[in-house]
């Protein structure tokens, strides 16, 4: 192969469940990280503890990467049937770095074969398990780090291990190195990533942890939930952290529990939150219409993927929206809100908490496997920017929980703290919390609770308009898809298109029938069958957009489907 | 104290005449009096049900809340803020049919509650459905043939899943359901109290009656420490025994387990997030190995 | 008063619960049916077993009526507050039959007062229980019914009890009639109801009852629920008559188990129903979108009342539509009928059961307190109208329960018919429902089971549009409000005005698009707040319906609101 | 029968290799042949989980259905056609966990099913989270500082209510679990076996050898008849033990109780409603007093 000038990569990592890919994933990209590559990385996995065929898309650019590609630069499959599997990412230019008998019959010439002969190296070292080092080692080399700088990296990762396992990692890495050179020298194998200083410091993380840190920072001191995933990290991070950061974090006998002890929480005057997927989000439903009857602030991550039922457990999906939006009997407010960005799944998980405890409503955080899942290097979060903002009030004796007042948001009180007594009832209730028969006093809750709303729409979070603030084509996408189709549009390289993208999807901003009538075409994207936000934006707006992408084989979209996608329909 | 702190004065009270509820509402103020408990220390969790309306008549802090779901904020309530006093009250169908599942775990979580369950064998609220502690037998108009289900013990489960107190009360002999409430509450711990309440309406078998004659107490020789002792008290045929039949004084509290009290006893609402500690953990993302 | 020629008269008691107010309204409506008048009764209560404030309104009149009316014309008040209670329904026209001290200061000349010492003749009998009695052979005598047709009635009535109860029941109606003959000769009161013979023998019933006797019609013979208010009565029904017609009704632990449960009795063969009400079906939205996974066919009864949470147990609204539509994780279709008749709710409980069998389907009939609890006389249902389609099929060897048929309803086999194992799972499957994670698989079963919308999209009940099929005006509605729109639109007395019902309102008719779009003005009248069908029209037909008449106080429409509702917006 | 009967041939097991749940596949296989319960005669429910997935790893019909939800579906099986054989299998969480109303509720109501639990004292599917039988202090990822709730004891539990059938297996010894198994489902009525199932990829406390270790059978001595024993030696310290802890004979099934088969026993799915009793119901409205 000619020596390529390239400045993105795209490896992919393919093999059983319990095979290490996850460990060659960590070292590899914050080694790289560390050396200044912009990493990026996600991952499509079975929902199965050992076995079956996973997979791990590691880019490595000169330039910030944040979205999932369909090409494959480099694959690295460790089992038979791992090429197999990603058949349809496998292109002439696909370099397959393995050994001979995992690779197989499969060599027809689809792909550049290069062949690595991992298990031999690892064995020789001491031990079979070493190989996933080797690759370690290998990769890192062809991408252009140092040896010096790897073997630092690896003996700090293993720093806490035997001596004899830190030496022995330490040894496959570099052979691992020198393979690569062997590779550069012999056939002309490498790929010239520019580091960027800049990077080096640069924070690298998932959207798991985003949500998790996101939480801390808005003042999330109590999480019940029960296990599910996508939403599991959430839970798990605030756990590890629980200690240093006072927060409670409960495991949950069911999400029914899960989510009556976090209304108990807030009325206790803690701020909690629940983490879920759709399954376990429609055992708390009746909790979430009890929570808009006691104006109960409540925030909850709903982990989206493939459903009905258990569908597919470990993939992606955001066909929710509708279900968040609706469900709960009886009427009463409520917001979505939609990172699609590490950043605002930080800050919006803060500004949750903030929002809740403000309009006393439950507030939804719709994410999903491919967000929570994936990572990459950003600048960082800015403390100065978030605020955990308490509304709740000392109380008087006398104190009214529900006092009609304009905005419909009565002084929240919690017991112990003032004089008053602070009553909350399921019923329909008076000022005071006690249960009510009075017919016209039900008129003025209701409409007490609804009138919430319209305050709640005084702080909506604006779509982000992007390149051009002029357009003729408007791509509209809500959620994860944020840098999927934020390259995919840069990508098209049309001065007329441009990318709104909610991260609060309810209540919609109303600059949105604007925004839209302005385009001379507008496409909706979504991951689910039957375009949701589409049917949001009807409703809301009145306007019908006919070109839809969606995608629901579990899977998120990929940059090159979505410039194909728009490509075809912006022709 | 003055058991009148908790009176609302003149209100509609929607029980009906002679039902057990009135009972136990009067002794619980009596108990929460003799505790020097008042009304601004204690927090009411109820589910949905007639007994379940309780803390409408009562003066207190409460979140009255889901059908079958008064445990789960209670033990979230005393969770965030220990220093409250918790009742997590309810009926039989309530509190064993649709909040079973809370009630087998958190006895196994053993916060410092008190659980009191008014049990009159049926569903009252909903005008006299089996409960799951209804009779072998008993009819009524969707067991038209009588209940066919074995009674729930909640006894005897508790002490199976070795809870920390466990007792039974008739409300027909107020002065010992007082001081079989005064234990529960003062025990630290979860604390169940099933309480037998005649249903006047919708319970034609088990009456106040009914539940003189087949009642009585725990002899003075039981030992409630011995669990083995307490399971067979509770399963016995024949009258159903009262008092206190389990006391496992030997058991951490879930607010005790939970650890983040240990150095700084400030309730949740008091605290915030440490903002430094919090960029610290920023910052190992930068470098994170 | 002079004699009015009076031919619809609304009598109205009002007392405490447990005072025997249902027993008035037992006796004298079949009493009058039997007479051969049109009778209506319905009923507003409070969430308490004694005491409180309990109406119950009987319209007795010459023509059918089936509506509740603002109007009282004869109040019997049971005890003090009970005028107060009803004071906004009161006029000058109002006749208030009482004891002196039950209306005691509330005599202002606002209506006018008539006393009857009901207690002292009750007591003078033998015990003042048998007041309610008086008051039957009062209302009896009022309404023009013959003593001795009385009391056979009452004999009848009473026929169960010893002779002595019996004796004394019928000195009480006695009275009573002999109260009403006095009044009418003293001070003119009586009432001239036209009997009408073919009256005599028809049915009469309430919602609860033509729901449940649609359902043994359907071919149901498993239920399974949880008591809660307004759906027990149709559980209590299939209990009551179980074992003569082969039902299980199953008292489930909690609804959770109610809704698998029903899941499991369908798939060993059964035809199963749950009824619940919105706090209830809150907890079976997860097995919702079980039964969407598993393509199971499922009945659900959804008496609607007035929530979020707890909210007013015993009233009505009909705030659940968006709920019942879109709650459930992930995609797939269902269908939503809406009974406005006790007609419709007799053919269209027999017909879910049908519908949920051949498209596999949860078929979901939103009713509500209004419907369930009100009764009036009808000629009768049609058995040679009704029929159970068993849609399950024999299996054979090798039976895919889920194969790739065209229009998405593959043939349904149950265990232990036929000689094929029949599968079915929660997960995404393949054809023979044993799990999988191929993701083109995937697409092609998310496309197959909304597929089957499409196909039960050829058999959606059209809405009913009367007394025209040309109009200016067009009265929108849905659901139990059917009677009450219907009247009111008669007695608006324009030839320009039509009614459209829909007894199904998802999927919704294709048809709406076009009659609306004929219509000069279009009015649409519910029960909520928000205007939730209003907003499935939008969506549907991008046509938004601005007049809206809108009640969410927990009570029914009356016929003169919604008039009057009328007559403001069609001027 | 040949036990080849239920093999599904060449597939995909999603299970880690070592882990109980093999052992529990080949000795329920096993059981049921010498049972002679073929395939077309066998329902299996399972609800989500690791153990779970078992249906289809085997030649059967089955419903796997939602975690937690197993019971529920199986009662109504088996209520619908009683012909069939019906057993409802999940993991500890599954059933105890997430499922535990409806635990507590069907021994109260004795179908007659089989109730298998994979008891391997973790979440498997999910990563390894404490399930309601981990023992006090196993740490995970969740329970970071270890467990602290009480163990659930589903013996001493189903004992208290008095289940018709209450034993425990160790799929290490495969053919007193057969024998076990065996019995359970010959049992008339509710049976429970508790197994433990080793989980060698998240449990590397209760390992195998650990069970080994802390397990023994009961003795000979031990009387099933006993339930107060039989209490006793559920909530035993020590080894945890094996075998069948208690039967009572005396229980009437569900299926018995519910009355529309005794004197039609057509399952559900040949029945017609008779629209001439219908009818004959319908005109009752036109008369009724
Ligand atoms: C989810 C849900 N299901 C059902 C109901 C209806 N419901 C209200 S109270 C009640 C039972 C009350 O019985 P119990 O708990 O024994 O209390 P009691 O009225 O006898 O005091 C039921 C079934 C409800 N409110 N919510
Ligand atoms: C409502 C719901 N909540 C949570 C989950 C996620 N989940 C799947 S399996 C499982 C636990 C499995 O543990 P166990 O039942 O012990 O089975 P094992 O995997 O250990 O065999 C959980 C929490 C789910 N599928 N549905
Ligand atoms: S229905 Fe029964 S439990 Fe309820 S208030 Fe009346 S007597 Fe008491
Ligand atoms: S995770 Fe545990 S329980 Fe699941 S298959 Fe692996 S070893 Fe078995
Ligand atoms: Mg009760
Ligand atoms: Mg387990």
């Amino acid at each position: 192969m000619a020596k390529k000038q390239n400045t993105d990569v795209s490896i992919v990592l393919c093999g059983q469940a319990g095979m290490g890919i996850q460990t060659v994933e960590g070292i590899l990209t914050r080694m790289l990280k560390g050396a200044g590559c912009n990493v990026f990385a996600t991952k499509e996995y079975m929902s199965r503890v050992r076995g079956g065929k996973n997979s791990t898309e590691i880019r490595v650019a000169s330039k910030p990467v944040s979205a999932f590609v369909n090409r494959i630069d480099l694959l690295i499959p460790l089992n038979k049937g791992a090429v197999e599997h990603l058949r349809d990412r496998i292109s002439k230019n696909t370099i397959v770095i393995a050994e001979e008998q995992v690779v197989g019959n499969e060599v027809h010439g689809n792909f550049r074969f290069v062949e690595a002969p991992f298990t031999k190296i690892a064995t020789d070292i001491g031990n079979k398990v070493f190989s996933n080092v080797v690759a370690v080692g290998l990769l890192a080399g062809l991408l252009g780090m140092k040896l010096p700088d790897i073997l630092d990296y690896v003996k700090k990762f293993f720093a806490s291990k035997a001596a004899d396992i830190v030496e022995k990692n330490t040894k496959a890495a570099e052979a691992g190195f020198q393979l690569a050179e062997d590779l550069a020298g012999r056939i002309g194998l490498a790929f010239t990533i520019e580091p960027d200083a800049g990077v080096k410091d640069q924070l690298l993380l998932n959207g798991g942890d985003a949500i998790g840190l996101g939480a801390i920072a808005g003042g999330c001191n109590f999480i019940s939930s029960y296990p599910m995933t996508p939403s599991t990290p959430v839970l798990t991070f605030l756990a590890r952290n629980g200690r240093d950061f006072g927060v409670i974090a409960e495991q949950a006998e069911d999400e029914i529990a899960a989510v009556n002890m976090a209304i108990g929480a807030w009325y206790a005057g803690a701020r909690a939150m629940v983490s879920t997927s759709g399954g376990g989000f429609a055992l708390m439903v009746e909790g979430l219409s009890l929570a808009g009857m006691l104006e109960s602030p409540l925030v909850v991550n709903l982990g989206q993927r493939p459903a009905p039922a258990t569908g597919l457990p470990t993939r992606t999906e955001q066909a929710d929206l509708e279900f968040a939006l609706y469900s709960g009997h009886g009427e009463f407010p409520r917001i979505l809100l939609a990172p699609g960005t590490l950043e605002q799944a930080f800050y919006l998980t803060a500004r949750a908490f903030n929002l809740a405890d403000k309009f006393q409503v439950p507030v939804i955080l719709l994410t999903d496997q491919y967000l929570v899942d994936s990572y990459y290097n950003i600048p960082g979060f800015d403390l100065a920017k978030v605020k955990v903002e308490k509304y709740f009030v000392k109380t008087e004796a006398d104190y009214k929980r529900y006092e009609l007042v304009k905005n419909g948001v009565s002084p929240r009180g919690i017991p112990g703290f003032g004089r008053g007594l602070v009553c909350l009832d399921s019923d329909e209730h008076d000022e005071y919390g006690r249960i009510t028969e009075d017919l016209q006093l039900r008129i003025k809750m209701v409409d007490k609770r609804l009138k919430k709303l319209e305050s709640a729409k005084k702080e909506i979070i604006p779509p982000e308009l992007f390149p051009k603030q002029k357009y003729k084509n408007l791509i509209v996408c809500w959620g994860s898809t944020y840098h999927v189709v934020k390259e995919a549009i840069s990508r098209l390289d049309r001065d007329d298109t441009s990318l709104l993208h909610y991260s609060q999807v309810y209540p919609l901003h109303q600059k949105t029938a604007d925004l839209l009538g302005k385009a001379g075409k507008v496409v909706v994207l979504e991951g689910n069958a039957t375009g949701q936000f589409a049917k949001l934006i009807r409703l809301n707006t009145g306007i019908e957009i006919e070109n839809r992408l969606l995608k629901y084989n579990g899977l998120g979209f990929t940059v090159e489907e979505v410039t194909a996608g728009l490509k075809k329909i912006l022709k | 104290m003055d058991p009148k702190l908790f009176d609302m004065g003149q209100i509609d009270v929607a029980w009906c005449p002679g039902c057990g509820d009135y009972g136990i509402l009067t002794v619980l103020k009596r108990t929460l009096t003799e505790l020097d408990i008042g009304p601004e220390k204690l927090v009411m969790v109820t589910g949905i049900g007639q007994a379940a309306k309780i803390p409408h008549y009562f003066k207190t802090n409460f979140l009255n809340g889901l059908h079958g779901r008064a445990l789960p904020p209670a033990v979230a309530i005393k969770a965030a803020n220990p220093s409250m006093v918790v009742i997590a009250e309810s009926g039989d169908g309530d509190m064993y049919g649709e909040g079973g599942n809370h009630f087998i775990h958190n006895i196994r979580r053993n916060p410092d509650i008190t659980n009191i369950v008014h049990n009159n064998m049926v569903y009252g609220l909903t005008k006299g459905q089996a409960s799951p502690t209804s009779q072998r037998g008993f009819k009524t108009p969707v067991q038209v043939a009588g209940v066919i289900l074995e009674p729930f013990n909640p006894l005897a489960v508790a002490i199976a899943l070795d809870a920390g107190f466990v007792a039974r009360a008739f409300i027909g002999d107020a002065d010992q359901t007082k001081e079989i409430f005064k234990k529960a509450i003062t025990h630290k711990g979860y604390a169940l109290v099933d309480v037998f309440q005649p249903c006047v309406t919708f319970n034609k078998i088990n009456t106040w009656q009914w539940f003189k004659d087949n009642t009585c107490y725990l002899d003075q020789t039981h030992d409630p420490y011995n669990r083995a002792a307490a399971f067979k008290k509770a399963t016995e045929t024949g009258k159903l025994l009262l008092g206190v039949f389990y006391i496992n004084p030997n058991k951490t509290t879930f607010e005790d387990e939970i650890a983040i009290y240990s150095d700084d006893k400030r309730p949740l609402y008091e605290r915030q997030p440490d903002y430094n500690r919090l960029q610290k953990l920023i910052d190992k993302y930068r470098t994170a190995g």
